[in-house]
């Protein structure tokens, strides 16, 4: 309710120029104030080291300025364990005077300091997709312009059951929290259009070898779902060729299985297979080409999921600060603000929030091309203003339980 | 039927792997008694230096063997410099060899990245072998028959040279070793080489399948652990059934019982603990 | 002498401790201090394991674990108040110690180690895979603190107090074990385990007892890290939090009171201190443990104590 | 006399490998006696006497304390049963007091090591017999020493002091006379002596001169084996004797 009152406000007559003159004036000698939450050791290091390129690519490109203001970027890390990234918080927060967060890169990591930061009415810009962020457990100091674990799947489903005329799927997906949002996404929205997931693969996070599960993969199917984190769909990739399937049976990925970071080791494997992801670095934008140059230049490598993460995120507070004239100091102010805008060029394309906090924008479905040595992910089809409720009612989409192991139940397995 | 055909192959190739992550594992624990929780870092740290060396074009068994080398050489010096000072002190080695492992997994993240980075098969074992119908990678098979051949040549080292016979005497009574005049701290260095020259070996040759990514070695640590105490410390038998169990025990235990595959490889172990704590093959320990 | 200086050593020590939210300058910096003596209380209790039992376990994050989930389910999703939700999660940290008791005791040193590895490393899957238990990775997340007696525990100062009131508690306690009959008979299963039995001692109750006491004292660090950090999740029963344990009690110095606080102390202020200067403090961390355990064996404190000896001689 | 034995030991076989470390030994003891156990190095007393503490458990055969079966007890059932052991090689508690060291023997025998609160040097009454059990081998003033602070002869009788302290029916001394000056030999024998003849006692010992003259009868050992058993002048008397020692 406040939420909406203050954002009636800021419509109906609020602009940011009238709060710059009105209002205490920001000084802009000030830095802005930036705890940046990322994984730097340890076995979750590869996505938060490039969530740190990715943020630093950006406001090299930016000259080091978000809305208007210098940047003080305060990075921490939480070497990926929670009561660590909960001391780091604290630290940004109390030691630091942060004026926002973005990250942490894991969910488990950001449920873990959600009650912290909404406590302490922390701005908090996420990047972790996991859906009770933004569902059930919507905070009012959050937003996501990137997207929940299941937003990419929804569309994937659709895609496949509709332009690619799939009936028969398997998904199969690392077991934790995030492998299960995305597959019940992609299995919810495929039966509900008439599909069939008849074979669900949940093999553990660390599983040292895919064989065991590659050989109980069915051979009549249309389709595969895969919903890996880190480098493991590269390396069920792999194993899927060298078990002699490759090619046989269409991949589709997540968010994460056919991860830029991983897209050149898989090599002429990668070829074919379908993702579906809020960013892809071939997309035609300029703030995106120049976004893309910068990390080539600065890091020899494409931004995939991680990277781009933080530089969404800094388009929207670009947009948001700016809007408020450089002014930070009021956390409601500033949440709405960036809530209620719409940001028409972040390097994703444009980036709108529902009531909850979660971006709404494009979600681009890619393919795995390879010219002259190098793959690419191809858009082969762009999903518009694409909720995080797909085309459910929000309403009664969040009385069911929030996306799980156990839930939607998968009613056409075959054993 | 070609459920259990081609699960059966998936035990045998995956044990294979885990006897060249392993025997070198059983050999420093069954000998010097140390459980050197830095194995999985070293192995790890093979296959990153192997990606390194193939990037530089050496040829791919070459490679595993220069990679093999240097970790063996990385071994005799933490052997010598930190782990012969806490001979008996078996808390202290293993204080010791986790701290290594600690710098080993920063170190590698620092030098080569915190992407995976991939090793290539050998050309010739790429593609799948297609046997009565269905495909099986035929690399697996390779590295299913490179561990036999280096479980043979192992034994052959252990049963018929004159280091052997002082590794063997020194995992059975250390003791007597030294009194029968074995130069008990040159051939710790040597078991030591020989250890971490198998975790590197193995690293190459297992990259290929795992590829080299921060973590494997935190992956691959408890599942030498796993081995070894199912086929008990020091055993050269032990560590290669060992490595077949747990491939079987992993290979259809997922598969039968997949909801219990985070805990699948420690049950049976915990079991083996308390039923019979000297694994299937090893002698009682001290 | 020593008894005095030792007294007047912890007298001030106490009284250091009891100054610190009135001198650090922010909550975040009692929030620091708060975890270190959380955690230090998980090192005291592998401390009666290891330095009054003879027994290095790499299982002991387990009690740590359990217990907490155990607050942090029954608050939450059971609703239960706090005096309901601590006696249950210390009698479940409890009893899975006399679980992992009578089977990690059939062996000792390093077979006694892995038992224990595994049997945590078990735990650890059920926490991460009993998903409808355990949140799965995601954990279980409390809303707030307890209002206890009075005394709101939200506020950072009055949790701080708590904590050292247990802290305490538990440095009487271990005193108090170390003195009696029973951590004499537990010193002598570590020490002569076979003339124990010729003298009539059951020595494997006593090393069960020892066990499941040092589990009592786990479970209560894992009820004060649920309160401390308002979140439970499968790193709480890792391997790296066991073996963290054990490097602080061996860092600090094993069979002492101090030393596994002391280790506590300086762990924690590398791991939350130290890594926000240092990019590289993983390895840093790790060379601590070289470090330590190459040139002072036995630990900081009876280093340090030796070293003050020597100097004054 | 149909009297029962104190310690009954009936056909007793154990092997290591291949190898026969106890074959087929029978020794009755009775109440009271003083039996000792002699034959070269390695003829099995000492693996005999772990036997009957339990260390570790015969392969066939039996053992009874008092007419009581205890061949698969656990050694601390047979010292509630009233088996008491010194040992060859001094296993001591070598930072605590001797007082603190009895004070555990006492705790063995009479439970009461549960007690995790009260301090244990807070138990007067057990350390009161403590000291008495000290004082009856002439350790009253070193009571409060570290083991570590005393001399190998006290170390030797704060062993019987402590098995003493335990009130043993049975009492098996390894070499209690092992590596003592003449002096302490003497002190020793004198305290041996004075053990009231309640306590039955069985002796392995080198030093022919005092264990002659202490021993009621003696068994004589060689490869596990019992040679021969009779009182001292018949085992002296007889040429296996010279055999077993002159022959090793």
């Amino acid at each position: 309710m406040f939420q909406l009152s203050r954002r009636g406000i800021l419509k109906t007559g609020l602009g940011a120029s009238a709060l710059t003159l009105t209002g205490i004036p920001a000084r802009a000698a000030d830095p802005l104030r930036i705890g940046f939450l990322t994984v730097k050791t340890g076995p979750l290091a590869a996505g938060g080291i490039q969530m740190e390129q990715g943020m630093l690519a950006w406001l090299k490109l930016n000259k080091n300025k978000i809305g208007g203001r210098d940047v003080e970027l305060m990075v921490a890390d939480t070497n990926g364990v929670p009561a660590t990234t909960r001391t780091k918080t604290q630290e940004l927060v109390e030691r630091q005077g942060a004026n926002l967060l973005i990250g942490p890169l894991a969910a488990f990591e950001a449920l873990a300091v959600a009650d912290y930061t909404e406590a302490h009415k922390m701005p908090t810009l996420g990047l972790a997709a996991f859906d009770e962020g933004t569902q059930k457990g919507a905070q009012k100091y959050f937003a996501r312009p990137t997207s929940s674990a299941g937003q990419a799947s929804h569309v994937l489903a659709a895609y496949c059951y509709t332009e690619l005329k799939m009936r028969r799927m398997a998904v199969i997906a690392d077991d934790f929290a995030y492998g299960h949002q995305q597959t019940s996404a992609f299995l919810r929205v495929f039966e509900d259009m008439g599909g069939k997931i008849v074979q669900k693969i949940l093999p553990p996070l660390n599983a040292p070898d895919y064989g065991t599960y590659i050989s109980q993969i069915k051979t009549n199917l249309d389709g595969i779902f895969m919903g890996f984190a880190g480098s493991n769909g590269f390396r069920f990739t792999k194993a899927f060729f060298e078990y002699g399937l490759g090619g046989k049976i269409q991949l589709v990925g997540g968010l994460t299985a056919m991860d830029e970071a991983i897209l050149q080791q898989t090599g002429e494997d990668a070829v074919g297979i379908i993702s579906g992801n809020f960013y892809t670095p071939s997309l035609e934008n300029p703030e995106n080409k120049a976004f893309v140059a910068q990390m080539n230049a600065d890091y020899k490598a494409d931004p995939g999921y991680y990277a781009c993460g933080p530089a969404i995120v800094a388009a929207v507070l670009d947009a948001a600060i700016t809007k408020l004239g450089g002014k930070v100091d009021d956390p409601d102010l500033l949440i709405s603000t960036i809530r209620s805008n719409t940001v028409p060029n972040t390097i994703r394309g444009p980036v709108k929030f529902d009531a909850y906090g979660q971006a709404i924008g494009n979600i681009y479905v890619r393919k795995v091309t390879r010219a002259g040595g190098k793959n690419t992910n191809t858009v082969i089809k762009t999903y518009e203003n694409v909720s995080q409720f797909w085309t459910y009612d929000p309403a009664e989409f969040l009385k069911n339980p929030t996306y799980s192991r156990d839930w939607p139940v998968a009613k056409n397995l075959e054993n | 039927m070609q459920f259990w055909i081609i699960q059966t192959l998936n035990s045998l190739a995956m044990g294979g792997l885990l006897f060249l992550l392993s025997a070198g594992f059983s050999l420093i624990f069954g000998l010097m008694r140390i459980p050197n929780l830095a194995h999985g870092g070293l192995f790890m740290l093979g296959a990153y230096v192997g990606a390194t060396l193939l990037g530089q074009s050496l040829p791919f068994w070459l490679a595993a063997i220069v990679a093999g080398a240097l970790v063996g050489a990385l071994g005799v010096i933490l052997e010598g410099t930190l782990l012969r000072r806490m001979a008996g002190n078996e808390q202290g080695q293993v204080l010791i060899t986790l701290g290594i492992s600690f710098i080993i997994a920063d170190l590698c993240l620092l030098s080569w990245g915190g992407d995976p980075v991939p090793l290539a098969a050998p050309r010739g074992l790429r593609p799948p072998v297609f046997l009565a119908g269905f495909a099986f990678p035929g690399y697996r098979l390779a590295v299913l028959g490179f561990a036999l051949a280096a479980a043979l040549g192992l034994w052959m080292l252990l049963e018929r040279t004159r280091l052997g016979a002082m590794i063997r005497a020194g995992v059975d009574d250390r003791e007597m070793a030294r009194s029968v005049g074995i130069r008990v701290s040159r051939l710790f260095s040597a078991v030591f080489f020989l250890g971490a020259f198998l975790a590197g070996l193995g690293g190459v040759i297992g990259g290929p399948i795992l590829s080299a990514y921060p973590g494997l070695d935190a992956d691959m640590l408890p599942l030498a652990l796993v081995v070894v105490i199912l086929g008990g410390v020091g055993s050269l038998p032990g560590a290669l059934v060992g490595s077949f169990l747990v491939g079987i025990i992993y290979n259809f235990g997922t598969a039968l019982f997949p909801d219990f595959a985070y805990v699948i490889l420690f049950l049976p172990m915990v079991v083996m603990l308390v039923v019979k704590p000297t694994g299937l093959f090893g002698r009682a320990m001290r | 002498m020593t008894r005095f200086a030792s007294m007047r050593g912890w007298a001030l020590t106490l009284i250091a401790l009891a100054m610190l939210p009135f001198i650090l300058p922010s909550d975040y910096y009692l929030g620091i201090a708060t975890h270190a003596l959380v955690i230090a209380v998980l090192a005291l209790s592998l401390d009666i394991l290891i330095g009054q039992g003879g027994m290095s376990s790499l299982g002991h994050a387990a009690y740590l674990g359990v217990s907490a989930y155990a607050v942090a389910w029954t608050t939450r999703n059971a609703g239960w108040p706090a005096y309901a939700a601590i006696p249950f999660a210390l009698a479940l940290g409890t009893l899975t110690a006399c679980v992992f008791g009578v089977l990690a005791l059939r062996a000792r040193g390093l077979g006694f180690l892995m038992i224990t590895l595994a049997l945590g490393q078990v735990m650890w899957g059920a926490a991460y895979r009993w998903v409808d238990l355990t949140g799965g990775d995601n954990g279980i997340r409390m809303q707030a603190r307890p209002v206890l007696l009075g005394f709101d525990l939200n506020n950072a100062t009055n949790f701080y107090i708590i904590v050292c009131a247990v802290l305490l508690t538990t440095l009487i306690a271990i005193y108090k074990l170390d003195h009696s009959a029973l951590g004499a008979c537990l010193r002598g299963t570590r020490d002569q385990p076979r003339r124990m039995r010729m003298l009539g001692h059951d020595v494997w109750k006593i090393r069960f007892v020892g066990f499941v006491s040092a589990g009592f004292w786990g479970a209560v660090a894992g009820v004060l890290y649920a309160y401390d950090y308002l979140y439970v999740g499968p790193s709480a029963l890792s391997l790296p939090q066991s073996a963290e344990a054990l490097l602080m009690v061996v860092l600090g110095g094993a069979g002492t009171l101090a030393g596994p606080v002391a280790g506590a102390i300086v762990i924690t202020v590398i791991k939350t201190v130290v890594s926000s200067y240092v990019d590289r403090w993983y390895t840093l961390l790790g060379l601590t443990f070289i470090i330590v355990v190459s040139v002072m064996p036995k630990g900081l404190v009876p280093g340090i104590r030796s070293w003050m000896k020597g100097n004054r001689a | 006399m149909s009297e029962i034995p104190a310690l009954e030991i009936a056909s007793l076989n154990k092997r290591f490998g291949g190898l026969a470390a106890t074959r087929n030994v029978s020794v009755r003891v009775m109440p009271g006696e003083r039996r000792l156990l002699i034959g070269p190095n390695g003829a099995g007393k000492t693996t005999l006497f772990n036997q009957i503490a339990g260390d570790f458990l015969p392969d066939s055969g039996s053992i009874k304390l008092f007419g009581q079966d205890m061949t698969r007890l656990d050694t601390r059932h047979r010292v509630r049963m009233g088996l008491g052991r010194t040992y060859q090689i001094l296993t001591l508690f070598p930072h605590d007091t001797l007082r603190h060291n009895v004070a555990l023997a006492l705790l063995g025998t009479e439970g009461g090591g549960w007690s995790f609160w009260s301090a244990l040097k807070g138990r007067h009454d057990l350390m009161a017999r403590a000291d008495e059990a000290l004082g009856q081998v002439g350790l009253a003033e070193v009571a409060g020493r570290p083991v570590s602070q005393t001399s190998y002869g006290e170390r030797r009788r704060l062993e019987l002091a402590m098995a003493l302290a335990q009130k043993p029916k049975v009492l098996l001394l390894d070499e209690p006379l092992a590596g003592l000056s003449a002096d302490e030999r003497e002190t020793v024998r004198l305290l041996l002596e004075q053990i009231p003849r309640d306590v039955t006692i069985v002796m392995i010992e080198h030093d022919m001169d005092v264990a002659l003259a202490f021993a009621d009868r003696i068994t004589l050992l060689n490869f596990g084996e019992v040679v021969l058993e009779g009182t001292r002048a018949e085992v002296i008397a007889d040429p296996r004797t010279r055999e077993v020692y002159l022959g090793h």
